[in-house]
């Protein structure tokens, strides 16, 4: 795909065909391969559905599943699934209750999944969730807010968690819309990313650059500056993530390290392990904390650090149960 | 100049193989200041439309240009999908009401520069579709940039050639803005000194259509 | 680490705790952090212990738990642990019923358990698995045999389950050793790795090449060769792998394609995509299949097809419950 | 020549900065036909033995050897720890029952000649382990195509300087072997033009300790 050589135009198709293959007894192609859902759904639940680019997997089609998504439409890589796919997964999987939708938030990804809302006003009920965690972009910077990144699995799992505890369309978005201020991420690239069609990099770095506040679309981030040791990325992400966060009283706080595709476990469980002891001396200790590749941006080397600051009612969603081709608890 | 099918049928391949020459640049312009894929993006949509060209250049002008958009919203995805497609299906839509108007009053024919005046207007109302899709403006490093001036043209009946060296003008013009949307908008100051790959490729079909109708023209 | 610098010295220790940190419900440190073990042993049951050098993650230490492994020793990356951690894994873990070492067939990993079984000889009793799974290299090539590679995660899944179901030494020795003519593996890298001392790649490939046959030491591989589409790494990674495995009648196929670091999910998905329609070609259906990054050799990208023929017995203790950081089901 | 606390703690040093020296070289040979790491993996060994020099020269020599072997058993790992520590262990065990058995019989003190004679037995009882826990032989290119050479040379009664230079001859010559043990033997043909990185290293220790004992021999 990256490195794995494949046309461009069929790679996308052919990894989400694999991707279901290992996955048969969860998950199903939609109509058309426009999509894929769970195999079963529950009736009366709200559907909730989710979409991007290809690219960040496991994200978004690894987290179908029961407990967290009904539906993922994945677009070609770094593009914004199309109107149509978004339509054809809610007729597909609104079993009554409406369909919420959750959309990183991309210029690209807000539009389609609008026009997708647009199209289908006349016959499903729908309540969109945009996620906004990273922590590089204060919207002073950007009036159209943050990007999503790492976070949107927070968002996913606690939707989804909610959604199959029987939660209506009103109160997913309002569980949505009420993390937002307590959930941020910033990640650092330690080699660009190879697009799928030219064996170009995106942004190339040098051996002792890195760049910090980058977001998962192999853009640039928001600096670049030298090859720091480990302890000083960790506070340089950690920093950011904290002076952002909604401060709040009896927090969960919940830790992931994700890594961006090209970092093996070893340096993410080193990641974390410092990341924690950062944390410890600004007074937070992780009530959970998720270590691994999540949310992806091809093969681009390097990690993100995400922090979310739950209610109790929030952990608990967090500790529900799932079982998703990546999750399982 | 009216448009038959023969013209329509052209014009989506003369769009189509100018996106395709310019795919690398327009991916590699994409690069510096987004994701990289613009190119492919654009040329998946032209290729969309080029395979129903047939289908599509037989249909009214209005409804050709509503089946363009819709083919490109969903073929095309990302940013582009999007606006590229509410532009041409808002296109279609004005000018088939604008049609509709025009029978139910119709007292005589429109002559030409009627016909571009309102042309003209319904492209304004096209355009501002697109603003609001994207929530955007002028100056705001979009292909919105491009497409501005050049209603801004139109609307003063300007010729084919000087529309066309206006679409390029402007979208060279998006090199030294400060990006607001998009990508290129987390880059911040960094945006600066790169033109945006939508308003490059905006001109790049503005020009292609333009040029069609200079070589068309009545002489 | 490789690309997050740190210390090489404490960087896998670092990492260690990290991991520790991460799954501290199902894992602990064992005496002076010389092994990881699992929280609660059973009494009574052979003890599984396996290790070898760091750099490989999520193997081993992500496969301890129930249904799988008791205890996991690190060594430095791509280093053998030393026999005091493998004594005081099987002195901690060991609650009557001895010790089965599933090691990794390298002469370092061989002689250091070896050392360790002779030393302990007096106090525990103790049998040893080799795995050598490595198709790349028939045993007429090197006389010492194979190298084990991915298919060191069927050993341990297999035998692990085996040990929690009450199998004693020798059963589970008869089991590991039936295996061996049955699984085999074949790896592909497509960019060397980076050391953790020095930025240095051990093997650097131009972007055309790639090094078909390769182990997770970042050792050159069996030859090198121009970089072919996936179809054709498909193929070169499959051919050796059918060729070497004994036949068996009724047998239930294992597929694993397997990351070795550095490269993406989507990746990963595509390449399964890919040998699925190769083996069906051969007439060969997976009865399961596991896609992801389980065994890895630091950053490298690349990765390994294992293909395991089990008996139904077998097949049934692949799909026996496992609750480990890495597998759950 | 008999070895007192303060030849031992000198030679322990003096080992511990050839290894430091080499590291970084010992780890390209590595790369080259192996994982990169055998610089390391010295250093570490030597560094951990450098770390108990004051408890271990106190010892009686072959009480000091026994535990160097375990320490470096205990500290390298990978092929080079077992090996090197098999060496040290079996050279100590050794020394020590010779000791006991000359003690039990002992008529006389043997003289220098005969000790070296002896201690060359010992040292080819050692290497023979050594050989044993790498099921490994002559030619296979690992630090036995030095410990044997280096041994017959003992066996012979050679100076220092020559036995020195024999161990340097010796790794040199490995690099035309084709490697049949440890990760260097995945390579096949390809492992042909690469000098052993553990042949390389043996040689080093080889060449430091005969230079001690050059300098230190009554002249
Ligand atoms: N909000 C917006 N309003 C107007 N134009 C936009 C907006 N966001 C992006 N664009 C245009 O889209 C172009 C990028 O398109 P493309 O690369 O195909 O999509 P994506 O950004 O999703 O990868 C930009 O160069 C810009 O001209
Ligand atoms: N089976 C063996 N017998 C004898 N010597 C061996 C054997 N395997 C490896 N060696 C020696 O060990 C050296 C490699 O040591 P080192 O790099 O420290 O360990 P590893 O190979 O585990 O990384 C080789 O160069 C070779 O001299
Ligand atoms: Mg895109
Ligand atoms: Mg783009
Ligand atoms: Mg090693
Ligand atoms: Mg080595």
């Amino acid at each position: 795909m990256t490195r794995i050589l494949h046309a461009a135009e069929t790679a996308v198709a052919q990894s989400l065909a694999g991707f279901v293959a290992a996955h048969e007894e969860l998950v199903t192609f939609g109509r058309d391969d426009k999509f894929v859902r769970r195999r079963t759904l529950s009736p009366g639940k709200v559907a909730v559905i989710s979409g991007g680019g290809a690219g960040h997997e496991p994200l978004h089609c690894g987290f179908i599943g029961v407990g967290m998504l009904d539906a993922a439409c994945t677009g070609h890589v770094f593009t914004s699934p199309t109107p149509d796919q978004i339509l054809a997964a809610m007729d597909e999987t609104d079993t009554g209750a409406g369909c919420l939708l959750v959309v990183k938030n991309y210029d690209g990804d807000v539009m389609n999944f609008e026009m997708a809302a647009e199209m289908a006003a006349d016959r499903h009920r729908i309540e969109t969730v945009i996620v906004e965690d990273d922590a590089a972009y204060g919207p002073s910077v950007r009036s159209r807010g943050r990007r999503g990144v790492a976070g949107t699995m927070v968002v996913e799992k606690l939707l989804g968690a909610a959604a199959e505890r029987g939660e209506d369309l009103a109160g997913l978005k309002a569980l949505g819309e009420g993390l937002s201020g307590r959930l941020r991420s910033m990640g650092v690239a330690l080699r660009g990313v190879t697009l799928p069609d030219n064996t170009r990099e995106t942004f190339a770095l040098g051996p002792d650059e890195m760049e910090i506040g980058v977001g998962i679309h192999g853009e640039p981030g928001l600096y670049r500056t030298g090859r720091a040791g480990a302890d000083e990325i960790v506070r340089l992400l950690c920093e950011p993530v904290l002076a952002q966060l909604s401060p709040l009283t009896d927090a969960r706080p919940l830790l992931i390290v994700n890594g961006f595709g090209g970092t093996p476990p070893i340096e993410l469980h080193l990641a974390h392990n410092l990341t924690r002891a950062f944390l410890r001396q600004h007074g937070i200790v992780p009530a959970r904390a998720l270590v691994g590749t999540f949310v992806t941006s091809l093969d681009m080397a390097g990690l993100s650090v995400t922090l979310a600051l739950l209610t109790p009612e929030e952990f608990a969603l967090w500790c529900a149960p799932v079982t998703t081709p990546t999750l399982v608890w | 100049m009216p448009l038959d099918a023969a013209d329509l049928s052209a014009l989506i391949g003369l769009c189509r193989e100018e996106i395709e020459l310019h795919c690398e640049h327009l991916g590699r312009l994409d690069s510096a200041i987004g994701d990289g894929d613009h190119g492919a993006n654009m040329r998946r949509g032209l290729e969309a439309v080029y395979r129903e060209r047939d289908a599509i250049s037989v249909l009214p002008l209005p409804a050709a240009l509503e089946r363009i958009g819709l083919v490109l919203v969903m073929s095309i995805g990302g940013a582009a999908g999007p606006l590229y497609g509410t532009l041409l299906m808002e296109l279609g839509r004005g000018l088939a009401a604008r049609d509709l108007a025009a029978r139910e009053l119709a007292v005589r024919e429109l002559d030409a520069r009627e016909e571009e005046t309102d042309f003209a207007a319904v492209l304004a109302v096209a355009v501002t579709a697109v603003a609001r899709r994207g929530r955007s403006g002028p100056g705001d490093k979009t292909l919105l940039d491009v497409l501005y001036p050049v209603q801004a043209e139109l609307a003063s009946h300007a010729a084919p050639v000087r529309i066309a060296e206006c679409a390029r003008l402007a979208a060279r013009g998006t090199e030294m803005m400060l990006a607001r949307r998009g990508r290129a908008s987390y880059l911040g100051e960094r945006s600066i000194g790169h033109e945006d790959p939508g308003a490059s490729s905006c001109a790049l079909l503005t020009m292609t259509i333009c040029h069609y109708f200079k070589e068309q023209a009545p002489s």
